[in-house]
């Protein structure tokens, strides 16, 4: 009984720092990172899920964030005052995330959140900014129904997946005809919604999905996924493959290998050099929807400095989308607060809905009171000879209803 | 302080009266921290609050099964899933039922039910459950529950993403009504603490724990086996649900995602660190993982101890805790209490204390 | 594509992915006949040898040199797992072990997201990994074959192993019963270490097949494999290796044709099938296809 | 040449062995009798090192050995053929007996030995590749005797080789064990047959709950009064 | 030792008052006692009515074609060397096997295939030969087990703790420590079953398996690790329950004292037959007994 005695009054001092840690307090002694901490400082929230099953896309989304910031500061700040992003890790675990959220509102006193890159954290975090009437950013969940169930105080960096997916459906309607395999990932929200998505509006467009089949997240072997659409008559016009950024080159190396020659077109899950890594060769005559041509070579000047910076800083390319994503919803939400003038939420989220024109390395991004999904332009990338090349800048014709 | 464990005590068998105290102390302790917390503490720590409550109910339930019984379910969060989506579905607002689940058959389309009732019937949902599935797969022995369990697990996952009409599928369930406060949770947290101390108590619990120790024996003087684990798994899913819909109403957005092998671990670490079989263990484990987890998962931030700075380490947290649950495992195979109970009761026993002191002399 | 070329094309698959599972299954299984241990941190034994291999192919290491140190990484992995983690709790109840294990991967896995990141990396395999042979419709790549053919080598050597070398004998003396072992004068640890450096390098051989089939690895890389394999040792006999063996081939065939017959959305439900049909068969046969029905503990 | 000192051996808290002590002399035959339960396999396990005593000490050639694991104890030339057979059913005859042999590095020894374990047990010779599991009771025996003669033992421990066999199959085995005797092997024979056992062994210790309460000569316990009441059905 | 051994003297463990208030109590409490109806059957009426029974694990026979006709209020007495297949015919009467071929009627209804808890429900119950206590639970508690066979609990008012269920609980504790009382075990109530001393062990298996109230009361080798002076006193102690209790009483043992002087009747079993049947004396001198297991010097 004596150790359980010592047990439980551990338990109690634990409870002591808990509270100790966690009193708002300054940062520096125990709360999330601080990038850098002089005396005044402007603090924003930096939720990311760094560890567990989303890590592979939060972590390159923090860096980006984490790249802006170092630039930010660097530039001086937001007049003379520096930023500091306070990062908290939500474990992939609905329960942590909102707790961190509480957190970096609560005894962090962050004036703005950015973060996450799936619905589920979004929605889990979203709803607590909004109580606290503090503007909260995404800097990768895709789903346009977020600014609807949250409310005014969400955004999204990225555009939503309906539009993406209409710009999918109509430029494959339009180059390679009207018949099209379908198939996604049906574990993953995201590739659910594009999918779809991209079925509502080919099919409104006329075309005709002639088999549609699924995978679990999870599954790296679609063999037999690959061979049930090998044993359909004739081949569809193309293939259109809604899935995360982690399977896509597996996914596109098994067709390529088993025969299939077609094109195949998907989303922004396939920005990431892991495609033509892992696909090589194999990865030629594949069309995707993204934010911009993420290109060293060929992008745009913004782009190029991005990869270079980001390269010099963590030693390797950017590993998908998102690194480019967090690093503009960092620079969006410091440019907003500059331009409100103020660390006041409403008066942040006034200033991201007035945006126009902001030059983001992943397209430039527009808001309005009723658009906090970004208006975009939708780039899509051909790979060829192991590039990524600009096939289109698109803007749907339709979009599919949220 | 051995003595206030429930081993054998020379001391006089405690009055009524000192009975009651031993069992009012920690409910008004309790009373007094959640007021305190309430009323002075960040939101952050009223969340923790919270959550170490739920996380209580969760334990304590899955001891219930685990701790009682003897044979293991890794399938409990599968009844925590269908609590969760049983009550979110039954509570939804019905302007958010037409925009969220609008494929919904017309009976649940157009129903929309208080928080309790919901709670009940998400607990009654996961119960039937376990009894379907209970009567096939408790006749397994030892670890094939566990395996059988662990299947149980992956069918319900499969389930709640192809039931997209009620569950949305993959995507993100939202817009759940936020009834869950820190009563509720402590409410049904001490209900369920009754309903395991008074099961264990029970000829009920008796059954359960005669199977556990030596089912031979057990069967040799009537026990009948299943029947007792079915009544186990039955009680312990119901109130694993009643958690799941509590959870559900708090967390208010979640996907099949959240009620996975991450969740599982979490809870049976909890388990394990406290001891299979006592309740207040059950109680312990839970304080103490979430406790720890959330005091390491401050410090991985990175800190500076003086002169040295501690560089952020994420995922640090995850592997202490994995470190000190499998030291636990080591030194303390049966977990903090190992199947014994914390009895407040002897504080008030006055030759208890008089042999504490006595010792203290010698 | 025939039905039949259809039918042809599905077995090969079948086979291809039912090899990894069985070389996967084997591991597991024998570390359970000896101790009742689930080892669910086998699967991050494949995460270590191909990070290992892919670190070594990026610093220029010819494939075959690089596999060979890999395989040798992972099963000294697992003899440091053994020692560390599971010979203190050894005699535990199973379901402590299992515990443990669930700890290990834990840690494993947290481990690499810390040291190597969470990115998932390509993993360059060699053209004899990524060749592909067509014949008529059917196309087979290097890799399947490649799969099937070192599984069934490796299956042959094994079965020389356990069945002629002493410490093959002891091992399977040791899984039907350690006192008697013991008694005989087999060094228990040693057979012990012998089965988890066996069995992990097995599924070190597994992991490289499977980072080269992918095409990629990451942290997280081992836990649906070892899920499956776990699930196919215990279709196929829990604790045997011809046993894990059945098992492997079943669980693949299970998947690739539930996937292939399964019409449009509803084959999502494959895995619920899979497992579903995982408690059938132990409500049918509770120590698997090929467990030996132990008597009723009385 | 073997000789316990005091030695007490815990399950959990039970104590089962009390405070034994005993000594068997090189090239005798001892016989340790006692009802179930009185901790005669307890003793026994505790010699090769399957338990380890709490107190007391076990001595091997005047070499404490009681902190040794089994197979060190094979290496010593003690081994025990325990109660109940123990064979590997899933393993062939000749497998068991090479499990027997682990330890040893001389073929030719083994293969001598095997051969001279076949001639001992002729029936095993006819079975050589059956599984274990597929013999007979009595057949089963013979191989664990085998068996545990395979790592050619100095001293030799049998936990109840009559168990559950026919009179005549135990009158071979009792044969054999005078032989093995006569051919110098040291034998500590634990027995619920103590008429037989009596009979074959020079000496006799009588175990009663954990605890030595006679030992003397064999012929001498014969006629012991206590030992006929409760041990010889008188 | 022999102090845990020996029982509290006769008058003091079983003080017939204290026999009788539990007697009472009984028929009190229930609707229907079964031991009351035990109690109302005559001498010599057949409780338990055994054809031809046998069993064989993988074709190895344990017991064949065995008879036996057991009537109220005998002591019947089973001896014969190990692996005789004693056991096997005790765990196939209380139903923890089924046997190959045979039937078994237990007052008059066929049990052949029934489990155990529904044979010990109709009064035929048993203890083991390796102790088996409910370890971890209290001496008490290992009693009330077996106790709350006979009395019924709706759910409800268990969960809620209504008085109704309160009170059943009071009263079937007190029952519990009368029986451990009698058994001289009432002051160890709240200790652990596994801290009794041995002889400790052996008397509360009896109590336990007495609370479930039997009419026969099969016991597995009571007198094993006794020494001679103990087995008198579970002489004494068994006649008094045969009378207390109105039991009919199989005896399997070894110490043949015991057996020659308690038994009536007695059945020699070899290689899973009858070899003899009769009484006692005669059986000492049957010529097979002699020779199987008694051995020459009789």
């Amino acid at each position: 009984m004596k150790r359980i005695g010592s047990l439980l009054s551990l338990a109690l001092v634990i409870a002591l720092l808990v509270s100790g840690c966690t009193a708002p307090a300054p940062s520096s002694t125990g709360g999330g990172e601080a990038a850098s901490a002089p005396a005044e400082t402007i603090k924003i929230g930096g939720a990311f899920n760094l560890t567990g099953e989303l890590s592979s896309l939060d972590v390159p989304a923090a860096n980006g964030a984490k790249l802006a910031l170092a630039e930010i500061n660097a530039a001086g700040g937001v007049d003379g005052k520096q930023v500091e992003l306070i990062i908290r890790d939500g474990k992939t675990d609905p329960a942590t995330v909102a707790n961190i959220t509480t957190q970096l509102i609560d005894s962090d006193k962050v004036v703005a959140m950015i973060g996450f890159t799936d619905s589920d954290s979004a929605l889990a975090a979203g709803p607590l900014c909004q109580e606290a009437g503090i503007p909260f950013i995404t800097a990768g969940a895709t789903s346009p129904k977020l600014p609807s169930q949250v409310g005014d105080m969400m955004f999204l960096t990225p555009f939503g997946d309906n539009v993406q997916a209409a710009v999918g459906a109509e430029f494959a309607y339009d180059r390679f005809g009207p018949k099209a395999y379908l198939l996604w990932d049906k574990g993953t929200e995201y590739t659910t919604l594009l999918a779809d998505y991209f079925k509502t509006r080919f099919t409104e467009l006329g075309g005709e999905i002639v088999l549609e089949d699924t995978y679990q997240s999870g599954d790296k072997d679609f063999s037999a996924q690959i061979a049930k659409a090998k044993s359909l008559g004739e081949q569809p016009d193309f293939y259109y493959i809604s899935a995360v950024p982690d399977d896509i080159g597996t996914t596109v190396k098994q067709f390529r290998e088993a025969g299939i020659t077609g094109p195949i077109v998907g989303g922004d899950g396939y920005d990431t050099p892991l495609l033509v890594e892992v696909a090589g060769d194999a990865a030629n005559n594949v069309f995707f929807t993204t934010h911009a041509l993420m290109d060293a070579d060929n992008g745009s000047e913004a782009v190029k400095s991005f990869i270079e910076a980001y390269r010099t800083e963590y030693g390797h390319d950017p590993e998908n989308a998102f690194a480019a994503l967090g690093y503009d919803t960092m620079k969006l939400i410091v440019d907003a607060i500059q331009r409100a003038g103020s660390t006041d939420g409403a008066a942040i989220a006034k200033a991201i809905e007035e945006t126009q024109g902001f030059p983001g390395v992943a397209g430039e991004l527009n808001y309005s009171a009723s658009e906090h999904v970004p208006r975009k332009g939708v780039t899509m990338i051909e790979v060829k000879d192991g590039k990524f090349t600009l096939a289109a800048e698109m803007v749907p014709e339709k979009v599919p209803a949220p | 302080m051995d003595d206030s464990l429930s081993r054998p005590v020379s001391v006089a068998q405690p009055t009524t009266w000192q009975r009651y105290a031993g069992v009012a102390t920690p409910l008004l302790l309790l009373l007094l921290v959640t007021l305190y917390i309430q009323g002075a503490s960040s939101a952050y720590i009223q969340r923790v609050w919270i959550i170490l409550g739920l996380d209580i109910i969760l334990v304590a339930s899955l001891n219930l099964f685990n701790g009682f019984t003897g044979v293991f379910s890794l399938g409990h969060v599968g009844f925590m899933a269908i609590g969760a989506y049983v009550s979110a579905i039954l509570t939804l607002p019905l302007e958010k039922k037409a925009i969220n689940l609008p494929d919904l058959p017309a009976w649940l389309a157009h129903i929309q039910l208080g928080f309790f009732p919901a709670i009940l019937i998400g607990g009654l949902a996961a119960t039937l459950v376990a009894l379907a599935i209970g009567r096939p797969v408790l006749r397994l022995s030892g670890h094939y529950v566990a395996v059988a369990t662990l299947a149980f697990l992956v069918i319900v996952r499969v389930i709640l993403i192809n039931a997209t009409p009620y569950t949305r599928g993959s995507r993100t369930f939202s817009g759940t009504p936020a009834y869950t406060t820190v009563w509720w949770v402590y409410g049904w947290a001490l209900v369920t603490i009754y309903v395991a101390w008074r099961v264990l108590r029970s000829p009920y619990g008796r059954a359960m724990l005669a199977q556990r120790e030596d089912r031979a024996a057990a069967r040799s003087v009537g026990v009948r086996v299943l029947r007792s684990r079915m009544w186990a798994f039955g009680i312990s899913a119901f109130l694993t649900g009643v958690a799941g819909a509590l959870w559900g109403h708090y967390i208010l957005s979640f996907s099949p995602n959240a009620f996975y092998f991450a969740e599982t671990f979490s809870i049976i670490t909890m388990l394990v660190v406290g001891g299979m079989g006592s309740i207040s263990g059950s109680v312990i484990g839970a304080i103490l993982v979430v406790l720890l987890s959330e005091v390491l998962r401050n410090l991985e931030g990175g800190f500076s101890l003086g002169v040295v700075q501690i560089p952020p380490l994420y995922g640090m947290s995850q592997i202490l805790m994995a470190i000190l649950f499998i030291g636990i495992l080591i030194f303390r195979r049966e977990g903090l209490l190992g199947g014994r109970e914390i009895d407040l009761t002897k504080l008030f026993v006055v030759d208890y204390w008089r042999s504490v002191f006595r010792r203290k002399e010698v | 594509m025939s039905f039949f070329e259809y039918g042809v094309q599905q077995l090969i698959n079948a086979l291809s992915i039912g090899s990894l599972y069985a070389l996967m299954a084997i591991g597991l299984a024998m570390v359970f006949g000896i101790l009742r241990l689930i080892n669910f941190a086998h699967g991050d034994l494949m995460m270590v040898a191909s990070y290992t291999a892919l670190f070594l192919l990026i610093d220029g290491f010819p494939f075959l040199g690089a596999a060979i140190v890999a395989v040798v990484v992972a099963a000294i992995a697992g003899l440091a797992m053994e020692r560390v983690a599971y010979r203190p709790i050894r005699g535990a109840p199973d379901v402590a072990m299992l515990l443990t294990s669930f700890a290990v991967t834990i840690v494993l896995e947290n481990v690499a997201v810390l040291t190597v990141g969470a990115r998932s990396r390509a993993f360059p395999a060699p053209p004899f990994l990524s060749t592909v042979f067509t014949l008529g419709n059917l196309t087979v790549s290097s890799v399947n074959v490649v799969a099937i053919v070192t599984t069934a080598i490796l299956l042959v050597l094994l079965t020389f192993f356990v069945r002629r070398t002493d410490t093959g004998i002891s091992m399977r003396a040791a899984a039907e019963d350690l006192v008697a072992a013991q008694l005989m004068g087999i060094n228990i640890n040693r057979v012990i270490a012998y089965a988890f450096a066996i069995g992990s390098g097995l599924a070190g051989v597994a992991g490289l097949l499977w980072a080269a089939k992918v095409g990629k690895v990451d942290p997280f890389m081992g836990f649906s494999p070892v899920l499956k394999a776990f699930i196919a040792a215990v279709i196929g006999g829990f604790g045997t290796i011809p046993g894990a063996v059945v098992g492997g081939y079943v669980l693949g065939f299970l998947e690739i044709f539930l996937q292939g017959i399964l019409p449009g959305q509803s084959s999502a439900y494959r895995d619920a099938f899979v497992f579903g049909i995982l408690i059938l068969v132990l409500l049918i046969r509770p120590n698997g296809i090929l467990g030996v029905q132990e008597r009723e503990e009385i | 040449m073997l000789r316990l000192e005091n030695v007490e051996v815990f399950y959990g808290n039970i104590r089962a062995l009390k405070g034994v002590s005993f000594s068997v002399r090189e090239g005798e035959l001892v016989t340790l009798i006692g009802s179930n339960g009185a901790g005669k396999s307890t003793t026994l396990n505790t010699i090769v090192g399957l338990l380890h005593p709490r107190q007391g000490a076990i001595l091997y050639e005047d070499e404490p050995i009681h902190r040794l694991s089994p197979f060190q104890m094979i290496q010593r030339g003690i081994s025990l053929c325990p109660e109940g057979r123990r064979i590997f059913g899933n393993l062939t005859v000749d497998d068991n007996l090479r499990m027997g042999a682990i330890q040893r590095r001389d073929p030719e020894g083994v293969r001598q030995d095997r051969e001279w374990v076949y001639a001992l047990f002729p029936v095993l010779a006819e079975r050589l590749h059956q599984l274990g599991g597929t013999l007979s009771g009595g057949e089963q025996q013979m191989l664990a005797i085998g068996r545990s003669l395979m790592s050619r033992p100095r001293l030799l421990l049998m936990d109840e080789p009559s168990l559950g066999l026919a009179p005549v199959l135990v009158q071979t085995i009792f044969q054999t064990l005078q032989q093995l005797k006569a051919q110098g092997t040291t034998i500590l024979l634990v027995e619920q047959n103590a008429h037989q056992a009596l009979e074959i062994a020079d000496r006799g210790y009588i175990l009663e709950t954990g605890r030595i309460i006679l030992g003397d000569a064999a012929a001498t316990l014969r006629t012991n009064k206590l030992v006929v009441q409760s041990y010889l059905g008188g | 030792m022999s102090s845990c051994f020996a029982y509290v003297r006769p008058t003091q463990w079983l003080r017939l008052d204290d026999a009788r208030s539990f007697a009472d109590s009984d028929s009190r409490q229930t609707d229907q006692s079964e031991r009351t109806d035990a109690a109302r059957l005559d001498n010599g009426q057949i409780l338990l009515q055994v054809r031809n029974l046998s069993k064989s694990f993988r074709g190895l026979l344990a017991l064949q074609g065995y008879d036996l006709t057991l009537r109220a209020g005998e002591i019947l007495g089973i001896i014969g060397p190990n692996g005789a297949g004693k056991t096997t015919l005790f765990h196939l009467l209380t139903g923890f096997l089924t046997p190959t071929t045979g039937t078994i009627h237990f007052r008059g209804e066929d049990v052949t295939s029934a489990p155990p808890p529904v044979i010990a429900e109709m009064g035929l119950t048993r203890t083991f030969q390796n102790i088996r206590l409910f370890d971890s639970l209290s001496v008490l508690d290992n009693v009330m087990v077996a106790q709350q066979l006979h009395t019924s609990y709706a759910f409800w008012e268990t969960i809620i703790g209504w008085p109704t269920f309160l009170r059943k609980e009071r009263s079937v504790r007190q029952e519990a420590l009368d029986l451990l009382a009698l058994m001289g075990l009432a002051d160890q109530a709240r200790r652990r079953a596994d801290e009794l001393p041995y002889g400790g062990q052996r008397r509360l298996e009896i109590a336990r398996a007495l609370a479930t109230r039997p009419a026969v009361l099969l016991l597995d080798e009571p007198a094993a690790g006794m020494n001679p002076h103990e087995s008198d006193q579970l002489h004494q102690l068994i006649l008094d329950l045969r009378r207390e209790f109105a039991l009919t009483i199989v005896l399997v043992e070894h110490d043949m004292r015991l057996v020659m002087n308690l038994c009536e009747r007695l059945q020699v079993l070899n290689y899973g037959e009858i070899i003899a049947e009769g009484l006692p004396e005669d059986i000492r001198r049957h010529p097979r007994v002699v020779e199987s297991y008694l051995g020459a010097a009789h």
